[in-house]
């Protein structure tokens, strides 16, 4: 079996579907980064930009009863998954209006209520997590697949490997997509990998598969084919998307000048945009249209989170236990 | 009565709390055969399903608990050895204590974490022989030390009900402890309620584990030199019943620790931190622990020389009664 | 004379280091290009062979370390965040920690650990918060918190020249401070030798690292309303200078301390059940920690209102001076 | 490359030397689980029986330059590396003559002065220390190769993973010798180990054998083989070496009767005995030599132990800081 045996075409309504994702991901994290400028977010995010295919189309790949953990670099995932992106913002804002009541921020964003365990700010960590949640709904006589995503750093990330032989010994319904984009932080790839992201993951037992993962269409099919395969009892599958990060690691090399990536590998990683891609398969009039839409609602996302309230700091560690005697 | 041994009750706790509640389920190594005795005959009663043994990734399935608790499950680990929780620090203290709050209270994690053989095993020396409830404790994990059979069942049942994560201590030396117990009257403990295991005027000894038994024993021989002992034993580390203690010192106006941690900023400094705070005490309080940075040493006599004994304990008590 | 930043001095120490002793080398994810600024330089100073970026494998370059050192080296290694020390708990505290007892003393493991940014950094909420020096402190590994760039410089040094495993924490919020510095005054400064960093009457403050900063804010504003404060900064939490809090209390009879662990068993909590135990004082002792169980939310206020701060300090200054 | 093409056939005398080794090993255990029974031996231990071919002929490929960690089951290792048998033994028995003056125990013992880094109670944990003092090895000019063993339950655990990849990243002249006796305590590796354990290790970038654990020449011609190669700067090599323990996984066993094994498995396993094997190589008269020789020098290896002193208690953390303030 190869990737390309994975899945089928997209019909027209998913095909803008996943313009829409794609969009409403870039267009949230250009934002969201002029408000790090202006002070409005505190801490700073890792961008998103570059990567947008991979949530986009692996979370259309999944149903209500699915659930999903993310990284550090997470918004992608959040809002694909279905977020609402004005408590998405008033998260990273800090507002108690925020999908975490401002507690979480950035790095922490979850909605249970649309299956989004979290994203977590330790690399590699969330893999085990999302295998367990999955490994419980089914003991539960649920239908649910746990889709874990993750960098390609994360891959020497002991607790993740521990991860994979877990599913694959268990017949976990959890997919594995590993996003690598080339580098952790300022850490290329091949300085970090020996062997193969693949090859790891073979070893542990499951099937795994590289995939282009600048366009939204092929990720679509590949990881529609690894869901439908875990759901059917089948077990864990691994889908390394090979794709490229647009901007800094974080928000804070925009003033502290890494050199770690060429001006021209930039540019080449740049130049297979995923918003392009799918932008492309759609009529200028259609795509208009979709981008004055995302446009509208991240202009109400905005001003729903900047006009929601702080949190009370009277009581600062409220949700610390559920019971304290 | 029959008798029940500190380790049996603990296995009953673990079959009663399976029985009630079929999210319970229990993750460890080599605990289908219950190479430890903590899950004896749970396998058989309950299926392989619910009795799961893990390869040795001790980081993974920690994690996989939490996963399955955020699912609503309510798993419980068995570590092998005390160490293993050092391993997984990351995971409990920083992936299943924070979660509840990062998430602004959308989910819970009731994990409960249980090492049955915590402290010195005689003879399983450095890596085998620590007894970190400080650490847990110190991060705001909730933490339980049972020192008796029927506290043992009760805390751990409570541990499992309860809606954080618990790490539950079953100190190796008081494994073996057995006492006359009404098996009818075995009932949950609430986490954070210490008691008076023994009533006296002279001085509030605080024990917990297995030192409550030692303490028993120097309160019983000093009650041969006209010394009368009043043992607390506090059986939550974390949840601290701090008025259970004030109320005993109240009392008694003086205050001996024994416990089984390093010194520095163990769990005695705590009781000595709150006695300096809170409480009027006729003499400066005492504590009997381990030696800062202890490693134990596997030869016998090192070993119980790093631990705290009662000698020191009675030593500490004469002290504290000589001083004013 | 010139300014020194604190973060500078940590980097001129580990280039002095270097220079001084081929066998130090500096392990950690992202040094070469220096992402932290910790090792800005240095890489291109001393080659790629002796400024070693990591894959993301704290474990496994923890225990790296601690071999290399067997071998003769002294390994520094920078964590980008402070819960990586969770994650690599088992490899300081049971590894690198134990191998001198249980080898009966056949060999030594000289590896530093270091934290450029401990503490909340503002912004980066529940898991990259984390102050956890306590931890080590009660392990009884070497634990360092320096306060002012000198400190910075010195400390550092001391601890890479150490025979045993070192944790040095530099506080997020020091990093920036700066100071006028004699260069050719630097030199390394000892572990376990605290200092008086402001002279007083009234009370002792304990203050460490950014707190330092902090206490010396609140003994000028108090001194504005005739309250001499003393200001003592232990510089290292492990081992502590007993001697040197004692002569400072021994002066003023009063003590507060400001601590960023949480308050159960605690820094503070040491140095509590310290006073407790040996100092006679006119007052309670009082601290102020973070809250127990301590997660730092994410949202600004909520994440200050956590950490300890300077009007608490106010307030437990009074309140020991109120106190008879 | 295969296992077969590593090496050479053993001349008469390493022959030789091979029977010693594992006979001499073979005794020691059966002797200490003596010592056990007896009570000089508190704690218990680990028995090596029946994996006696591995260390015996591993350590045989080694030079006096070279240095090897070990594990809980760790007996085997250290005197096949040469340590002395009454100062091992006295270890075990916590006396002041002990390789670590009675403070480290079955589980840690060390002797730097043969390289041999320490036996480690924690699974998994030695194999990135071996990598780190073979890479300090080499930076230093030396001609070291580090030698780690473990079990197959250690290929489950993340930082002996995370360990092959920096291994394989750096090519450090590291030996990873996976010593696969079926079980981790009672767990079938068949059920804890998803897809297979050399697929792992060339996942992770290096070549990888399995062979029979059971033979000492075999495993001598592999592990001569792999030193070589890591020496020559070619990089780290892992072998899986097939073996079976024959007695318990820890002498509490002796007393707890747990049900994992069959009689009928054990047997079979106690079949190929490698001490047998070794020894069929050797004229019976020979044989009868090298036997009457360890006898003899574990009768002076016990006498030394038991005349040994005990600690003083005085002073019981000797040695935990190499200096303290
Ligand atoms: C366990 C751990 N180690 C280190 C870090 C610091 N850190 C955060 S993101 C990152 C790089 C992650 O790389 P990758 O997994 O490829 O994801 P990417 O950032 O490229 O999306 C590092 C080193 C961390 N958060 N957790
Ligand atoms: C990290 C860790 N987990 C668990 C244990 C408890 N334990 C000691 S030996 C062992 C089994 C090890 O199996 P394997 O690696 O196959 O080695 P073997 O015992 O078969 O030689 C276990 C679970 C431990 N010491 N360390
Ligand atoms: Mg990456
Ligand atoms: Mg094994």
């Amino acid at each position: 079996m190869t990737a390309d045996d994975l899945g089928r075409t997209a019909p027209h309504a998913v095909t803008v579907d996943l313009y829409r994702a794609v969009r409403l991901i870039r267009r949230f994290e250009e934002r969201a980064i002029e408000f790090v400028r202006s002070g409005e977010i505190v801490g700073g995010i890792h961008p998103y930009l570059g990567q947008e295919a991979i949530a986009a189309a692996v979370c259309a790949a999944l149903t209500s009863a699915d659930v999903i953990t993310s990284t550090h670099r997470g918004h992608g995932h959040v809002l694909a998954r279905g977020a609402d992106p004005g408590r998405m913002l008033a998260e990273l804002m800090g507002r108690e209006t925020g999908l975490n009541k401002g507690r979480g921020g950035s790095m922490h964003a979850a909605d249970f209520s649309l299956g989004i365990l979290g994203a977590n700010a330790i690399v590699g960590a969330a893999a085990s997590i999302a295998t367990g949640a999955a490994w419980a709904y089914r003991q539960q006589g649920r239908d649910t697949v746990a889709v874990t995503f993750f960098g390609d750093g994360a891959m020497n990330e002991g607790m993740l490997l521990e991860a994979l032989n877990l599913a694959a010994l268990w017949q976990v319904p959890v997919l594995f997509v590993c996003e690598n984009n080339g580098y952790a932080t300022t850490m290329p790839v091949g300085s970090a990998v020996a062997g193969s992201i693949t090859a790891r993951a073979r070893a542990f037992g499951m099937p795994a598969f590289t995939i282009d993962g600048q366009d939204p269409e092929t990720v679509l099919k590949a990881s529609t084919a690894a869901v439908a395969r875990a759901r059917s009892g089948k077990g864990p599958m691994f889908l390394e998307c090979l794709t490229y990060r647009f901007d800094a690691h974080h928000t804070f090399e925009h003033r502290a000048r890494l050199d770690y990536r060429s001006p021209g590998e930039v540019a080449a990683g740049r130049a297979r945009d995923p918003v392009a891609i799918q932008g492309a398969r759609l009529p200028e009039r259609e795509r208009a249209a979709v981008d004055s839409e995302v446009e509208a609602a991240l202009d109400a996302a905005a001003e729903f989170a900047l006009g929601s309230a702080h949190p009370d700091p009277a009581d600062p560690l409220k949700y610390l236990y559920a019971v304290m005697p | 009565m029959p008798k029940l041994s500190y380790l049996k009750a603990l296995n009953r706790a673990l079959g009663d709390a399976m029985e009630l509640d079929p999210s319970v389920f229990l993750l460890g190594e080599d605990i289908r055969v219950a190479a430890s005795n903590l899950t004896a005959g749970l396998s058989s009663r309950f299926g392989p399903e619910r009795v799961i043994d893990t390869p040795l990734s001790e980081q993974a399935f920690t994690n996989f608990a939490t996963g399955a608790a955020l699912a609503g499950m309510r798993p419980v680990i068995e570590f092998q050895i005390p160490s293993l929780l050092f391993l997984v620090f990351e995971q409990i203290a920083n992936q299943a204590h924070k979660f509840s709050l990062m998430t602004g209270g959308q989910c819970k994690v009731p994990v409960t974490y249980v090492v049955p053989g915590s402290g010195s095993r005689t003879g399983w020396a450095g890596q085998h022989s620590d007894h970190p409830y400080t650490l847990f404790a110190h991060v705001g994990v909730k933490t339980v030390v049972p020192a008796t059979p029927s506290d043992a069942y009760g805390l751990l049942v409570s541990a499992i009900r309860d809606d954080d994560p618990v790490v539950v201590f079953a100190p190796s030396a008081a494994l073996g402890v057995r006492d006359d117990v009404d098996f009818s009257t075995l009932a949950p403990v609430p986490l954070g309620v210490g008691r008076v295991a023994r009533s006296g005027r002279d001085v509030t000894v605080v024990a917990l584990g297995h030192l409550l038994q030692d303490a028993l024993v120097v309160a019983d021989e000093l009650a041969g030199v006209g010394i009368s002992v009043e043992v607390f034993d506090p059986r939550t580390v974390y949840p601290f019943d701090v008025d259970g203690l004030a109320a005993s010192v109240a009392k008694t106006r003086r205050l001996v620790v024994i416990d089984d941690s390093n010194r520095t900023s163990g769990f005695a400094a705590e009781v000595l931190a709150l006695a300096a705070e809170r409480f009027t005490l006729d003499a400066p309080p005492r504590r009997v622990t381990r030696p800062d940075g202890a490693v134990l040493p596997f030869a016998l006599a090192l070993d119980r020389a790093v631990q705290p004994g009662r000698d020191q304990l009675v030593a500490a008590i004469n002290a504290v009664l000589e001083d004013q």
